[in-house]
């Protein structure tokens, strides 16, 4: 199999993807008129000016609660493709994906106990 | 006559934006013309293809943004429900200005609601359009000899299209919507 | 007419039991098409207020309305309805503001729901209440200093401008 | 400022700053223009500022420059989600002013037309509480199927859709067209079809009740406090209603009972709605049966109303509580003074004992409970 036959979906899917990506922000660049107006700039709160500052420091419970959901989000990362060539593979490996789900729920259960899924 | 209560003294915290005084609160904002790109690109003869291509699907994806003020709001939301539906004209009522492209004003605009609507008009991306919904929108309708209801909101925003009633029936409403798609389909130069 | 006039016009029942239970606060009592009404300086008005709240004979525990009135040359007068639930009577009682320094008490301290209605009259007619929380204007900008319901306070001029000019003939442009 | 608690180990404590949000005029879940600024310390309520005053636009001071009779436009358009029951309530307050009599047929079309648009209006209720909770498109749907039926039978009696000004000073303008009674029974079938529709899509979704149940108790004496009537009241469980406590017209002689909720919460205020307008369907049907013939308008009514010296406060039960009707007159065709006591003003006098100590998705749904009309809050 020569260079190109293995490399050529790269490639396609590639430039399709700085085709799509391009044509979309090229089109709303040329298309739209863009208007400089003195209200565009500011936020949008309902028809009134913005009140206070909105660059305040959040509470860490957003943050706690963000990565949970990454961690199981990652999870899901690794089983798709194993999901999609599961008949081809040996019977073995699907025991490996047990093992791999059963660590991921020890540490869902280590949030649980440590009463970091409440919201408080 | 009786002097203002000032708030701070009184330890209240008063959120009251503060638009300036009286007068340019109520000051009219124009619609911006400004053109697009591909007009400054393109040779004449391509641009009037491509304006109406445009043109179209302007028209026909006009996204409102919901903004009821009285009882001609309750008639707006019946255009949307399935009676009289407006979705088979690809009108879909959309709440925040930012993705909007018609700002049907429904109701009576009194002078203390006159800033925020002229704000929400400017904080709508470029070409907008304006219906004004009902008697009030249009000349203050049954109130307009009560000094705090402003006369038509055509004072402070431009508008494209009136629709008569107090309350229009949806059947109107509709035929003002019907109406600003033949405007844009006439003037697709400048709404370029 | 309904059958029963109700609220039993003019029920003067109601005026009397309260005549009687609180003697020592002088008030005139008229009637009304629907309650019957008493009339009381500001001076006492919030002694009168802490009776028919108080006093459980009468236990007037809701406050209705309070309406602001510019009675021309007669002052300011805000008018309150009460209602108990106990015994199921209702009241109302004027209040005429002294044409001075146009202050009535506030009752916000035994009736929370007066908060509203006291900053509403008060920006409406120009009342003011003695002891309010937050005498600022409500439906009004804040910054407006205007009475719209005084009879003084003018209308706006109606603007007839699409097809002012092929207007009728003999109708003043 | 809330600190990580020590049991973390952590000791360091991250203060974080409360956060101001604007619900402000033009906002889907305030039903008007409406305002509230929320001071927010993460998802919990510190504080809500109620601003309202946007749709103020001079009922009263309109009312003492038109005549007696002219004044019904404005005052319809106060509560415009029922509009026959404001229409009633001052045409009931102007004849008892003016010592007018009504025949009785049109007692009863006003009783009737004045129930079928508290339905009507608690149909957009439970449309725009279904939104509020979750359900963006389906309730409101619901809503309006039985919304606009009720709407063309008010369209082939009077005319119009929502304002039809189909009452007048000493009757009512126009008699009810030969077919109307199989139209208005077939629509109170189809009424009570889309309430158990209503049943089924909100009291039996779990996930609505659980929002609502407890949310926001409210106790009887708070409640009579903040001035609060209607289904507001009701649902503390005082059952008091004005069609019951201080009859008009001729609500004494119909049998409906008075729904009441057990401890104030969201999901009684929801549940009382529902249920009164069971009964508001029993008083139309009632209305029906027992509906007299004869003339529809008071024969001989004056050229130009003149009332003379004269008061009176009228509270009839509106569809979101009190409302109550005060008119003095002073001689001549104009009413002196006019002042319309607005439930809905009452009831969202409280939203800040009501709001605060919530998260900000149950501060909206509350809101949404009030089922507050801008048009009457702002008179």
């Amino acid at each position: 199999m020569s260079f190109y036959d293995t490399w050529s979906a790269v490639f396609i899917a590639s430039i399709a993807g700085v085709i799509l990506v391009g044509t979309a922000l090229l089109g709303a660049r040329l298309l739209g008129p863009f208007a400089r107006e003195p209200g565009k700039s500011i936020s949008y709160e309902c028809g009134m000016l913005p009140t206070g500052e909105n660059w305040t420091q959040v509470h860490v419970r957003y943050y706690l609660f963000a990565i949970m959901f990454l961690i199981f989000d990652v999870e899901t990362i690794f089983i798709f493709p194993w999901a999609v060539r599961f008949l081809e593979l040996p019977s073995h490996a699907f025991w490996y994906m047990v093992f791999f789900v059963l660590i991921l729920s020890g540490a869902l259960l280590y949030a649980w106990r440590k009463k970091v899924l409440e919201w408080r | 006559m009786t002097e203002k209560p000032n708030t701070e003294e009184l330890g209240l915290l008063s959120y009251t934006p503060d638009y300036g005084n009286e007068e340019d609160r109520l000051q009219p904002v124009e619609a911006p013309n400004d053109q697009a790109l591909y007009r400054v690109v393109l040779p004449g003869v391509m641009q009037t293809g491509v304006d109406t291509v445009i043109a179209m699907c302007r028209k026909s994806s006009l996204w409102p943004m919901t903004f009821g003020l009285a009882c001609c709001a309750i008639e707006m939301i019946g255009t949307f429900m399935p009676n009289h539906d407006l979705d088979r004209f690809g009108i879909v009522p959309w709440p925040s200005p930012r993705q909007s492209d018609v700002m049907i004003v429904s109701g009576t605009v009194t002078k203390k609601m006159a800033p925020a609507v002229k704000l929400l008009y400017e904080q709508m991306p470029n070409p907008k359009y304006v219906i004004s919904m009902g008697a009030c929108a249009t000349n203050g309708g049954p109130y307009t000899e009560y000094d705090r209801v402003l006369q038509g909101v055509d004072k402070i925003i431009p508008v494209d299209v009136y629709v008569p009633g107090c309350p229009p029936r949806p059947e109107s409403l509709m035929e003002g919507f019907i109406a600003l798609q033949e405007k844009i389909m006439e003037e697709k130069k400048n709404a370029g | 007419m309904s059958t029963k006039t109700s609220p039993d016009s003019g029920n003067i029942k109601t005026a009397e039991l309260i005549r009687t239970q609180l003697p020592n606060i002088p008030f005139e009592i008229s009637e009304t098409k629907t309650y019957a009404d008493l009339k009381i300086e500001p001076e006492n008005f919030l002694s009168l207020v802490d009776g028919l709240n108080k006093n459980d004979a009468l236990s007037f525990d809701l406050l209705r309305n309070i309406v602001a009135i510019d009675m021309g040359e007669a002052g300011l007068w805000a008018k309150y309805h009460f209602y108990s639930f106990v015994h199921g009577h209702g009241i109302q009682v004027t209040v005429p503001a002294k044409s001075t320094d146009l202050t009535i008490p506030s009752i916000t301290k035994t009736y929370p729901t007066a908060n509203w209605h006291e900053r509403e009259a008060a920006e409406m007619v120009g009342l003011k209440f003695q002891g309010h929380p937050d005498p600022r204007n409500l439906l009004l900008e804040e910054d407006l200093d205007i009475h719209p319901l005084r009879k003084a306070h003018p209308l706006q001029k109606p603007e007839i401008l699409q097809g002012i000019e092929d207007g009728p003939p003999g109708v003043e442009q | 400022m809330t600190t990580w608690p020590e049991s973390q180990g952590t000791s360091t404590s991250l203060e974080t700053v409360d956060m101001t949000i604007n619900v402000g005029p033009q906002h889907p879940a305030t039903h008007g223009v409406f305002r509230m600024v929320l001071t927010v310390d993460g998802e919990l309520v510190k504080d809500c500022e109620p601003y309202i005053g946007y749709l103020h636009r001079g009922l009263e001071k309109l009312t003492e420059n038109a005549d007696y009779r002219q004044a019904m436009g404005w005052w319809d358009r106060t509560d415009y989600l029922a509009g026959m029951c404001c229409e009633g309530a001052y045409v009931m307050a102007v004849e008892k002013l003016a010592g007018i009599e009504v025949p009785e047929r049109a007692e009863y079309i006003r009783v009737l037309m004045m129930e079928l648009s508290r339905i009507n209006s608690h149909f957009m209720f439970l449309g725009a509480f279904g939104a509020d909770v979750g359900s963006f498109g389906t309730s409101f749907t619901y809503g309006w199927r039985e919304r606009e039926r009720i709407y063309d039978l008010f369209e082939e009696v009077a005319g119009d859709r929502m304002f039809p000004t189909y009452f007048k000073v000493g009757g009512v303008t126009m008699d009810l067209p030969e077919n109307f009674e199989t139209r208005c029974r077939d629509i109170l079938s189809s009424i009570r079809q889309g309430l158990e529709d209503f049943d089924g899509l909100l009291t039996g979704n779990e996930v609505f009740v659980e929002r609502c149940r407890d949310l926001n108790p409210v106790t009887p004496e708070q409640a009579i406090a903040w001035g609060f009537t209607g289904p507001m009241l009701r649902a503390t469980g005082l059952g008091w209603d004005i069609r019951k406590a201080e009859p008009y017209s001729i609500y004494e002689r119909l049998n409906f009972d008075i729904p009441t909720g057990k401890q104030g919460d969201v999901f009684d205020r929801y549940w009382v709605r529902l249920s009164e307008m069971y009964q508001s369907a029993r008083i139309v049907e009632q209305c029906l049966d027992e509906m007299p013939s004869g003339r529809v308008l008071n024969p001989d009514l004056p050229k130009t109303l003149r009332i003379d010296e004269g008061e009176l406060y009228l509270p009839t039960e509106g569809t979101k509580g009190e409302y109550g009707v005060y008119l003095m007159a002073q001689g001549g065709t104009n009413a002196y003074r006019a002042k319309l006591r607005s439930p809905s003003f009452s009831n969202l006098s409280a939203l800040r004992e009501l709001v605060v100590g919530n998260y900000v998705a149950d501060a909206i749904v509350i809101l949404g409970s009030l089922d507050i009309v801008l048009g009457e809050v702002d008179k």
